[in-house]
């Protein structure tokens, strides 16, 4: 089964490589946010899927952290720049 | 070839030093000066961080049936560290803030040029 | 029953004092209880130094943790006698600050001075008596984010650019500390700094440890201001509130001096950083080129706080010169310098910021005929600024005649005379402004009858300090005890000792 | 083989990360890109085994610092202009001290490795007394609270400290601000209102069960008072500070701060009138182990107090600047 | 491995497969908001597929309450955010692709 797990995680890295390099270099600065949520959202997966690789999974609690903050500096980014975001 | 095994780890996280001290030092905006000690910062906690590190062992949270654990000492180091770094950087934004609003700008050639540098 | 805690209670007066100041609030009461926990912290450091000549070090385990596994504080002749002048200056600035801040500072932001001013010397005590490397960097980023808050009060707006550009040289400087400290800990495994000692003895030769050495001594070096690293220096201390000026002459570069002097004394041993590394050579260079640089810059300036504030930098050229000459006397010069110029630069800040009150200008010309406006905030200046200068049965003289004694012992006559030549650049400096204060009249358009003297609350704690730069220049037999001891301490253990005498 | 894996695709995309940053022009890249570290170095750490670390980095380093960074560039403007001066110098003082570093590392013990000095010295004795001496679970908590709790102390009056000196510059933020309405919020975003009222009290109850539990998972005071703090920013930047202004008011805060310093000085101080030393907490009770669990309890609730009131009084000031320049 | 382990590798596989269209997605899509239904809806997918095969390695304890509540918290918030942020570009004058045809042809 860490086969698989590995496999899994492996692969989720890959994704994470591929939404960083989209906000790395971004067509509009949307695009850029988007990148950053998906980055952030496959974090998440990435660590509960880790934590079952090494066997430790009581370290879920990282993972809600990840899942709570990104969705707040998501938040503070449509706050803070709602309607003054030119398109590059 | 056991050079690079040994110490790859802390060569890629010297380089990540470098960068944001070169951020640091380089940048005329003031803002992306802050931002450039932060990943400065962030790295050297990697540096600690990658010290206490033992191969095969385990986060330092005591359960059954685990004998080898990863240094508990460089996690408390850094977990102070973290805390000293997000207090300057609230500190420095905010003196940011302040320059903006009395100069008018944030770009360091700018508001040099305005008062004579001592 | 608080003689066993007299370590611990140097640091948490302070520490406990700031947030009680915060919670009060802006009232006369905050000013008197800030001078109160003031004065107990020194008289605290007064009794820790007596304890400590007599009996030698003192070691405080918190948390009742034995040395290596817990944060220990070691107090010995060195640190306990910087530390008296570090708490006994900054009570009388505290003292001072009354009058002063009520003038340069909004009275909305009073209770963020004196509890930031409660921080920053929690943090000093803190960096001072600390045996742990790493307790360390933490209370000088205590000090140093107070400080940064203390820059930024005042009403110039220059006060801010220079708050953040020290900032970022502060935390540039606190973070190459971290790095050499974390390679330190990477080889030795411990952080303790007489374990740390230990450990790093055993090696010989390694690349690390020269490297952790080489990023601490820059750390340390940019904390001091040493040249040429010296930049953020003079406009923090010129646009900040005339009373933190003083509050951070006297102490914040000392502290890290004494860092300085701990980290290659007592933690890689002068053997090392000074036969191996051959840093002595560097160390005597560079505070030579700060002492005529900074001596000339601050001859040419026109706002009286960056001459002092240039000053200043040579002045730990100084000190820094006395420690790279390696020997008992030479350390001694530049100990018994840390405390005298503590004495005299409070007290100089202290006359302008006077000045600053009345005149509400710093620049020279704003000293004409203050002599007769002032006649005891001048006298002040002109005797502090003779202790500078080092005229005989001032403190200054002192610390001027251990460092020309010292390098004549090791036959540098070169050093001597450069000694003696930096000192008359310091007649030209300080003899500009004692010139325009007693040898030209009040400038037209400004009216005389209006500058007199300054508060009493303002004159009383600058007369304190100038007293006791008189005192200190004739009775100093406390002085040399105290860094005859701590000298004699850290050459304890090294083949230097013999070599040079 | 699979961790060293790991470890070196996080460490490639951090520099990738890092090296953009240099170049990029635009203030509000660098700052997501910012956050983007953050989140990978935080990956770092829980692939070197610091859950603890990974965990403050990414509430603290990704969220507050972010958030802060954000309303910044929201006043001061989002571009960096051309870099005027020459960046020689600059390039050579980064490239001696790089090589002074990797000098340094030749001489390292290797990466990894159980022998090395770093894990024979002391840490040894808190792996394996720890739990018998503290008697808690999560080594890192032990050391933190009690074999070097001084320096917790120290952390929690730099919070502090960050605290005085945002207040003293930005001022502190008045709910009587009448101006501000709920249209100061996201007022737009139903969406966002109806998910942010669910999610919030689940934020709370998590930072609760951080703050108790921390003793036997990655967790504790700080990382509480972070995560609670951040409930209520998030309220803030949903609903509009005035209605976050009406659950825990900024003076509150400037109460709740400084209480929870001298909350963790007590503890201290408790043992010294007891005729410990300051911080020892063995003496609190009758036994040793007793002592022990409530004096970490009582400081880490300091620290969470001081922590959660500090980091909502910074944003409470970025954020009250953040609107007074919208209003005018 | 047993039957369960078999199931819940299937899941993550799924999940993995759904994770990767999107992120071709967030690629080969002419325009933001296809881009952002290529990225939002496979997150979603994604999500759900990879907690629900780690819930089928996981015993009966606290790991499943977290687990639910990363899954909870994801399935409320990644939406919300794809939805706020589109909501953002298309007030900020994001066009889409048809509509920046017809504008050029016009």
């Amino acid at each position: 089964m860490t086969g698989v797990l590995t496999a899994t995680c492996i692969a989720i890295l890959v994704v994470m490589a591929m939404a960083l390099a989209r906000a790395l270099k971004a067509p509009t600065v949307y695009d850029r946010i988007l990148g950053v949520n998906m980055f952030g959202t496959k974090t998440v997966l990435f660590i509960a899927v880790v934590g079952y690789m090494t066997g430790r999974p009581d370290f879920l609690d990282i993972a809600i952290v990840y899942a709570l903050i990104s969705f707040i500096g998501m938040v503070a980014v449509l706050r803070f720049f709602e309607y003054t975001a030119p398109i590059e | 070839m056991s050079v690079i095994v040994d110490y790859y780890n802390y060569w890629i996280v010297v380089f990540l030093m470098m960068a944001g001290f070169y951020v640091v030092i380089s940048a005329n905006n003031l803002v992306k000066k802050v931002v450039g000690l932060n990943i400065f910062q962030t790295s050297v906690f990697m540096l600690y961080i990658s010290m206490g590190k033992v191969s095969g062992g385990t986060a330092p949270i005591i359960i059954e049936g685990v004998t080898q654990y990863s240094n508990p000492l460089p996690h408390v180091l850094i977990l102070t560290a973290i805390v000293v770094g997000v207090a300057t950087t609230a500190v420095g934004l905010s003196l940011v803030i302040r320059i903006k609003h009395a100069y008018g700008t944030v770009e360091e050639n700018e508001f040099q040029n305005e008062d004579d540098a001592i | 029953m608080l003689e066993q805690h007299l370590p611990a209670l140097a640091i948490l007066l302070p520490l406990i004092a700031a947030p009680i100041v915060f919670i009060l609030g802006r009232s006369t009461v905050v000013w008197l209880l800030a001078t109160f926990t003031g004065a107990w912290a020194s008289i605290v450091a007064f009794q820790l130094l007596l304890t400590t000549l007599a009996e030698g070090a003192i070691h405080y385990s918190l948390g009742g943790w034995s040395a290596p596994w817990g944060i220990e504080l070691t107090v010995d002749a060195l640190n306990a006698f910087v530390l008296l002048a570090v708490t006994g200056v900054s009570t009388m600035v505290l003292v001072y600050s009354k009058e002063s801040i009520a003038k340069e500072i909004d009275k909305a932001k009073h209770g963020f001075y004196y509890t930031a001013y409660l921080l920053a010397m929690a943090g000093l005590s803190g960096i001072l008596i600390t045996g742990d490397a790493f307790n360390l960097f933490v209370f000088l980023e205590i000090s140093s984010l107070a400080t940064y808050t203390l820059v930024s009060l005042a009403s110039d707006r220059r006060c801010l650019t220079a708050a953040f550009r020290y900032l970022i040289m502060g935390t540039i400087g606190a973070t190459f500390i971290l790095i050499g400290v974390g390679l330190l800990y990477m080889k030795t495994g411990t952080l303790n700094m007489l374990d740390l000692a230990e450990r790093i003895a055993a090696f010989d030769r390694s690349r690390t440890i020269n490297t952790g050495l080489a990023f601490i001594v820059v750390g340390v070096s940019i904390k001091l201001a040493l040249f040429p690293l010296h930049r953020w220096l003079p406009p923090a201390y010129t646009y900040a509130p005339s009373a933190v000026s003083s509050f951070l002459a006297s102490t914040a570069t000392k502290v890290a001096v004494y860092v300085l002097i701990r980290f290659i004394f007592t933690i890689f041993g002068p053997d090392y950083v000074f036969y191996d590394m051959g840093m002595d050579m560097v160390f005597m260079f560079l505070a030579i080129v700060a002492i005529f640089k900074c001596s000339y810059m601050a001859a040419v300036q026109n706002n009286v706080k960056t001459i002092l504030a240039f000053s200043s930098v040579a002045q730990v050229g100084y000190m820094v010169l006395g420690i790279s000459l390696v020997t008992t006397t030479g350390l001694m010069a530049g100990l018994i310098h840390i405390f005298n110029h503590a004495l005299m630069k409070s007290a100089l800040f202290m006359a302008v910021g006077a000045v600053f009150y009345r005149v509400g200008s710093v620049e020279v010309h704003a000293f004409k005929g203050m002599g007769k406006q002032m006649p005891f905030t001048m006298a002040a200046f002109t005797i502090a600024g003779l202790s500078i200068i080092g005229v005989p049965l001032t403190a200054g003289f002192v610390s001027k005649w251990y460092l020309v004694s010292a390098a004549l012992q090791q036959n540098l006559w070169v050093i001597a005379v450069l000694i003696l030549l930096g000192s008359l650049l310091a007649i030209v400096y300080i003899g500009r402004i004692v010139e325009a204060a007693y040898f030209h009249d009040v400038p037209e358009g400004r009216d005389a009858s209006k500058l007199k003297e300054a508060p009493l609350l303002m004159l009383i704690p600058m007369w304190v300090m100038v007293l006791a730069n008189l005192y200190f220049g004739i009775d100093t037999s406390l002085t040399t005890e105290a860094v005859g001891h701590a000298s004699e301490w850290l050459f304890q253990s090294t083949e230097l000792l013999e070599v040079a005498q | 083989m699979t961790e060293v894996l790991i470890d070196l695709v996080l460490l490639g995309m951090l520099a990738m990360t890092a090296l953009r940053v240099i170049f990029l022009k635009d203030l509000f890249a660098v700052v997501m890109l910012f956050s983007i570290f953050s989140f990978v170095s935080a990956l770092i750490f829980i692939n070197l085994d610091a859950v603890d670390v990974a965990f403050t980095e990414a509430a603290v380093g990704a969220g507050i610092s972010t958030v802060l960074m954000l309303g910044t560039i929201a006043l001061t403007g989002r571009t960096e202009k051309k870099n005027s001066h020459s960046s020689i110098l600059h390039l050579v003082v980064v490239c001696v001290t790089g090589a002074a570093l990797i000098y340094g590392t030749m001489d390292m013990p290797p990466f990894g490795n159980a022998d090395n000095p770093i894990h024979q010295h002391v840490a040894p004795r808190y792996i394996e007394d720890s739990p018998k001496e503290v008697g808690l679970p999560n080594i890192v908590t032990s050391v933190l609270a009690s074999y070097r709790g001084f320096d917790t102390l120290g952390e929690t009056v730099v919070v502090f400290a960050a605290m005085i000196g945002v207040l003293s510059l930005l001022g502190t933020a008045r709910p009587t601000n009448k101006r501000a309405t709920p249209e100061s919020g996201l007022a737009k975003h139903r969406v966002l209102h109806v998910v942010a009222k669910i999610i919030i009290p689940f934020i709370i109850l998590f930072a609760l069960y951080v703050q108790f539990h921390g003793d036997y998972g990655p967790g504790g005071g700080f990382q509480a008072g972070v995560i609670a703090a951040a409930a209520l920013i998030l309220y803030a930047l949903v609903f509009g500070a005035s209605f976050a202004h009406r659950i825990v008011s900024p003076r509150q805060l400037e109460v709740f701060a400084p209480l929870g310093v001298l909350l963790y000085a007590s503890v201290g101080l408790v043992g010294m009138i007891k005729g410990a030393n300051f911080l020892d907490y063995n003496v609190l009770a009758s036994t040793a182990a007793a002592g022990q669990h409530y004096g970490i309890i009582i400081i880490e609730l300091g620290v969470g107090l001081t922590v959660f009131a500090a980091m909502l009084g910074l944003f409470y000031a970025f954020s009250n600047q953040v609107e007074r320049s919208n209003v005018q | 491995m047993s039957i369960l382990d078999y199931f819940s590798a299937i899941l993550l596989a799924g999940g993995v497969f759904f994770s990767f269209t999107g992120a071709i997605g967030l690629f080969r899509f002419p325009d933001f908001f296809t881009r952002v239904h290529a990225a939002s809806v496979t997150d979603t997918i994604g999500v759900i597929l990879i907690i629900a095969g780690l819930l089928l390695q996981t015993s009966f304890d606290l790991n499943i309450i977290k687990l639910l509540l990363i899954l909870a918290i994801l399935l409320l918030t990644s939406p919300t955010a794809s939805h706020a942020l589109a909501k953002s570009a298309r007030h900020g004058g994001l066009l889409t692709l048809a509509e920046s045809n017809r504008s050029n042809d016009r």
